[in-house]
């Protein structure tokens, strides 16, 4: 595309950006198949790959029985063999069950066979809480999978990540796990086709500021942005961070937010207690020791097991407002 | 061990059943066989439209954004549930699904207790924390109300291992779906269960239909009672379309456990006449299909026969359907009225122990 | 016992330690049975039960199958229904096939039922590496189950911390988790049958110092005090805790600590992102900022699938070696 | 989907073998079909005796402290490596377990290749990272080494799931113990490549053991072959102590699974003559019943048989037993000079990007 020729912007869904990403990796790359519970004829459990089915067909769309073990290690398979699988695990609170073939064979075939087994192999799946699903079904995971060396792990809280972020994960010769936050399916806005994807290695400054850093990822995203928007109205300057790669972390992008405001809160939906938010807290504290002028703050969900109830989840779960908050805290 | 091979034909009841729905026991020589058996099966039907209209204001109330979250309706299979739980006694366990408002209410949880949880209220039957895929009593040894497909197979089988090292005669029910046939939870405890002899009744729903998923498109083998027999245990295949097969079935298999006879194995053969779950448009079923299973409906079903036999009359039905009704009414009202659970209680029975702060 | 008459010490292992107490367990409550694979038979696979099996019969020292996921879902179960089941899982690798069950069932079933059914269930497994074992039987995944409300984790480093933990464990109402490094076994010393149990609350100073805390557990705890031994040589004096319980964290014990030598070294042998290390370190930079006169250092294996060949293995692993140069650099 | 009954009998072979265990094509029309099998024959009896002698020196390599980590045995199962693997092409992949040694002999990896990997050395198979459990060969499609039990058979079918989508014509072999036949990822991935007719062949070694705990203690229906083929696929149990036995079943069902028919299942009948591994005292057997496996060893049968035909003179097995004995020397001499991983380059391989400061 010429440069100074801007296409038209479409106002679009982060749903629907990241059934065009799916539709265009199985377009472009006969290699490329979609496998999980329900991606095809019922069209993706929070709808994603609705059309798919009917435009590539059940082969390559291709719809498993409830056996997360052996279809995500039929993925590991599939990817040694040569081909570019998306497995689709309709939520993360059902990796459990393949976490084992994740972390024992995805993980480790590569660096346990002296390099002669990459594995090409993205796995997609939805995480968070919001949404009343109570406590088997809330779970933000994430930060587990980030602990395990010989994966990518991502986290897309855009539409233009929703729609940019596959590609990379599939040319990746190493799995790469996108974790996509419930919350942010319906989520629309323009897509911005003449911005350069931002790849797979680098955290974004989604909204500079000087007073401190709000850094989040994901579904806290939106929250993180709003937290900024009313500490703009006190006077504020927050820096909002978007991890976008949960694993590895950009040091640099995080070291250098923290050197320009001396001030962070980490947002996490994990359970405080070993979080994500633990290790960017921590890296903070022991890297950037001399740049902080407060403690780093984490605004996590409460440590139990998140409740059905309207208000109890609401109050488990990091709220704008706690931000906000624990924002002011660090500024003092 | 007995090896029974899964047929298609329901086994023949037994004996006339006994213990009515409502839970009373009527003795045969005082009353008569027949009247009995009217009786019981008034309080089988009464059990089934309690479930059905129940759902059905579910609905009602889900659009009214009353209740959230994750609900499946059960409607179409209360056959299951009822004819199961009339084989059980309040001493025996319930391990379910998330599809599990049929079980509750059929175990005997009061329509307040299961409406309230799905209000998240403080007097729900999980205090509020559950909502429709997990409601709990552990005064009736209903212990939920799992949603992870197959996540509650192991735990059935353990409770049942408890009553068996500890030489109770009880039975422990373990309702899940045909789509919880294909996850290893299921295999690994058929194995241990039939290895080890427990009493376990292991109930599955055979909808047809994992989610979207036609049982053909996710199970190789789909006699799923031949396959369950494969582990060495007794299994048979059930229309669970008929709540008195269902139930004579159950008593039978019960009966069998209780005796010492090991894990059972029943495939009722229902259908769910709704969508998966609220956000399902059921775009994978056909309409004609769905249309000859709500001919099959257990409620008419039962209703037809009883009539044939001039058991039921019109006077009769409309007073069962009034007072289920009320209380499906009195239900939504104490639920409204009923207190939430208050924010600070957030940190409640994360432990045993009382929250710090306490 | 009277005070002041001290019994006579025995000489003992630490897989002697467990084993004792596993057979006062059975013993004192018939409750209590153990179960997992090879308990009986083989006598576990580290050799802990050995011996049980014919003191107590098939029914309370029961082998299973290979099936995880199966049987500690029947641990939760027995435990609703009255018991008090002790299920071993042979490793932590394994641990993951049930991770489902620990997560989704024992830890959340007492809140979602809105506190109906708590679950008495103890789970024993070994965990970490050191002996040339590869990638698959060489983690450490601790910090995982650290993360997860409703249960409790610990860790017995110490012939009398093996000897003591389970019974108050066995009474706790709730799960608790007890994680074994396969490299204490062998270890022995004299059982100190007059200290009274710390029991499952508090961490415990395994040497008092002044000039830098060594934050260890489990496997690590070993190394800790060797280092504080050399770094006694370099005149430095080190404080060794030992946290013995991962979840919840003793943080009176760290704080003060911490409040203590204004300095600290954690050492975990997981990898060290998302770490049980990096809440450690994230909790005293958050909680102790204005006390800490260095960066917390963090010691932990390099994020890499653990290699089979013995130097690749010992160049991942936190070393005393590296305990004493992160204490130096704290030092200052 | 044809469903074989698992019988005690082993299929017959359907013709005389043509590949010999060496790897060379004999054309029946030049050297007779006598000749062509005593060849053969004597490949078979080479390729056992390696796996064989091998694991002897890796014991006292153990002892010596050369070797370490858990090291498991196959001493006495040769006949199954080395029968199925005649039956496989170089296009064909397999996936195996953390008793391996046999596989990855048999399917042609150098001696070398593998003592190295036992040293922990670079020039292992998989460069020293992997040891005794974990061998890798990706030139010869053989995919490990997995040390979780059960936990290499999903890997399997996805590579036949890639050799389904593409049509090819190739075969995936998974070895497998009786242990893991009780674990959920066997029954998930035997549903699924039965469901999808996946080119798969699932080997299962059924030693009566897993760990300590025998196969009546651990399967409530003992014969796998029966329980295998309640998924629709083809199984049939062999007598795993004949190599030719287990060659021609192999053949028979790679054969099948070639032309089309789906997911096939051996269930092989062996027993292990060594403890699980070296750290088991072997408390759990009775030494009578290791005695009487040990007179079916599967290399003295074959000996015993060729010499009955006149076909083995003890020339040449005295001929083989050196050649072998000079291969394992040769493989433990170049393992002692191998180069160790420079410990710099921990940090490779765990990604494919070279590792930061590379
Ligand atoms: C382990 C797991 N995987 C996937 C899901 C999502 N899910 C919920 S219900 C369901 C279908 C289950 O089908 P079946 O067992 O037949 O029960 P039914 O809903 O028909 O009653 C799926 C895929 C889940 N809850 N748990
Ligand atoms: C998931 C898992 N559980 C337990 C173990 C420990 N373990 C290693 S081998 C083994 C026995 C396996 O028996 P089987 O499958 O029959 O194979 P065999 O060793 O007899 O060849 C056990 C329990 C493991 N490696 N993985
Ligand atoms: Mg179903
Ligand atoms: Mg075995």
């Amino acid at each position: 595309m010429a440069a100074g020729r801007r296409p038209r912007e479409a106002e679009t869904t982060y749903r629907e950006a990241l059934r065009e990403a799916l539709r265009e990796a199985l377009r472009s790359d006969d290699r490329v198949f979609l496998m999980g519970e329900d991606v095809g004829r019922y069209g993706g459990c929070f709808g994603v790959s609705l059309g798919l089915l009917e435009e590539f067909g059940p082969e390559r769309v291709r719809d498993t029985p409830l056996s997360e073990s052996a279809f995500v290690g039929a993925g590991i398979g599939a990817a040694l063999a040569g081909l570019r699988p998306i497995v689709e695990i309709m939520t993360v609170n059902f990796s459990l069950l393949a976490l084992d073939q994740i972390l024992n064979n995805a993980a480790t075939l590569l660096h346990m066979s002296g390099g002669q087994l990459p594995v090409p192999l993205v796995i997609r799946m939805t995480t968070g809480a919001g949404r009343q699903l109570a406590a088997q079904h809330s779970h933000s995971l994430e930060g587990w999978y980030a602990h395990i060396p010989g994966i990518r792990v991502v986290a897309p809280a855009t539409i233009d990540d929703a729609r940019t972020m596959l590609a990379p994960a599939l040319t990746d010769p190493d799995p790469v796990l996108i974790f996509e936050h419930g919350s942010l399916y319906n989520a629309s806005g323009e897509l911005d086709a003449s911005a350069p994807p931002v790849g797979l290695d680098h955290a974004a400054v989604r909204r500079p500021g000087t007073d401190v850093s709000l850094i989040a990822y994901g579904g806290s995203l939106p929250k993180a942005l709003d937290a900024a928007d009313e500490l703009a109205t006190d006077g504020i300057s927050a820096e909002v961070l978007d991890l976008r790669t949960l694993r590895p972390l950009d040091d640099a992008a995080i070291a250098s937010s923290v050197a320009r405001t001396h001030r962070a809160v980490v947002i996490d939906e994990a359970w405080r207690s070993g979080s994500l938010a633990a290790e960017v807290s921590a890296r903070i504290a022991e890297d950037s020791f001399y740049e902080l002028d407060a403690p780093v703050e984490r605004v996590c969900s409460a440590e139990v097991p998140i409740p059905y109830a309207r208000r109890l989840e609401e109050a488990a779960l990091p709220q704008t407002a706690d931000v906000v908050a624990a924002a002011h805290r660090a500024v003092g | 061990m007995t090896v029974a091979r899964g047929s298609r034909k329901t086994p023949s009841a037994s004996k006339p059943a006994r213990k009515t729905a409502s839970g009373s026991r009527n003795a045969t020589s005082v009353v008569g066989v027949d009247q009995a058996n009217a009786r019981h099966r008034a309080a089988l039907l009464e059990a089934m439209l309690r479930i059905r209209r129940f759902e059905e204001r579910c609905v009602e109330l889900y659009s009214a954004a009353k209740i959230r979250g994750f609900v499946h309706l059960y409607i179409g299979e209360e056959a299951v549930a009822v004819g199961v739980s009339e084989a059980l006694t309040p001493e025996d366990g319930v391990v379910s699904t998330y599809r599990e408002h049929g079980h509750a209410l059929a175990r005997g949880i009061p329509a307040e207790a299961v409406m309230a949880e799905m209000y998240g209220k403080a007097t729900g039957c999980s205090g509020g924390r559950g909502g429709s895929m997990h409601l709990f009593d552990a005064s009736r040894r209903f212990y939920g109300g799992n949603a992870i497909v197959a996540g509650g197979i192991p735990l059935a089988a353990g409770l049942a291992l408890a009553d068996h090292m500890r030489a109770r005669p009880h039975v422990t029910c373990c309702f899940f779906g045909d789509g919880a046939f294909a996850e290893g939870e299921f295999h690994e405890t058929a194995n241990l269960a039939a290895l080890w002899g427990l009493p376990l009744l292991l109930v599955c729903e055979n909808n047809l239909y994992a989610m979207g998923t036609a049982l053909e498109r996710h199970e190789a083998q789909t006699d799923l009672a031949m396959r369950a027999a494969s582990y060495g245990m007794v299994a048979w295949a059930v229309d669970g379309m008929d709540v008195e097969a269902v139930e004579s079935a159950a008593r039978r298999a019960a009966g069998a456990i209780r005796a010492g006879a090991g894990p059972h194995f029943l495939e009722l053969r229902t259908y769910r006449f709704r969508a998966h779950s609220m956000y399902d448009p059921d775009r994978y079923r056909d309409k004609a299909e769905v249309e000859r299973w709500k001919a099959r409906d257990p409620i008419t079903r039962l209703t037809d026969r009883m009539r044939e036999e001039g058991r039921l009359g019109e006077r009769e039905l409309a007073r069962l359907e009034k007072q289920v009704a009320e209380e499906v009414d009195r239900a939504v009202e104490a639920a409204e009225q009923a207190p939430e659970e208050p924010v600070q209680d957030l940190l409640r029975h994360v432990t045993s122990a009382p929250p710090e702060g306490d």
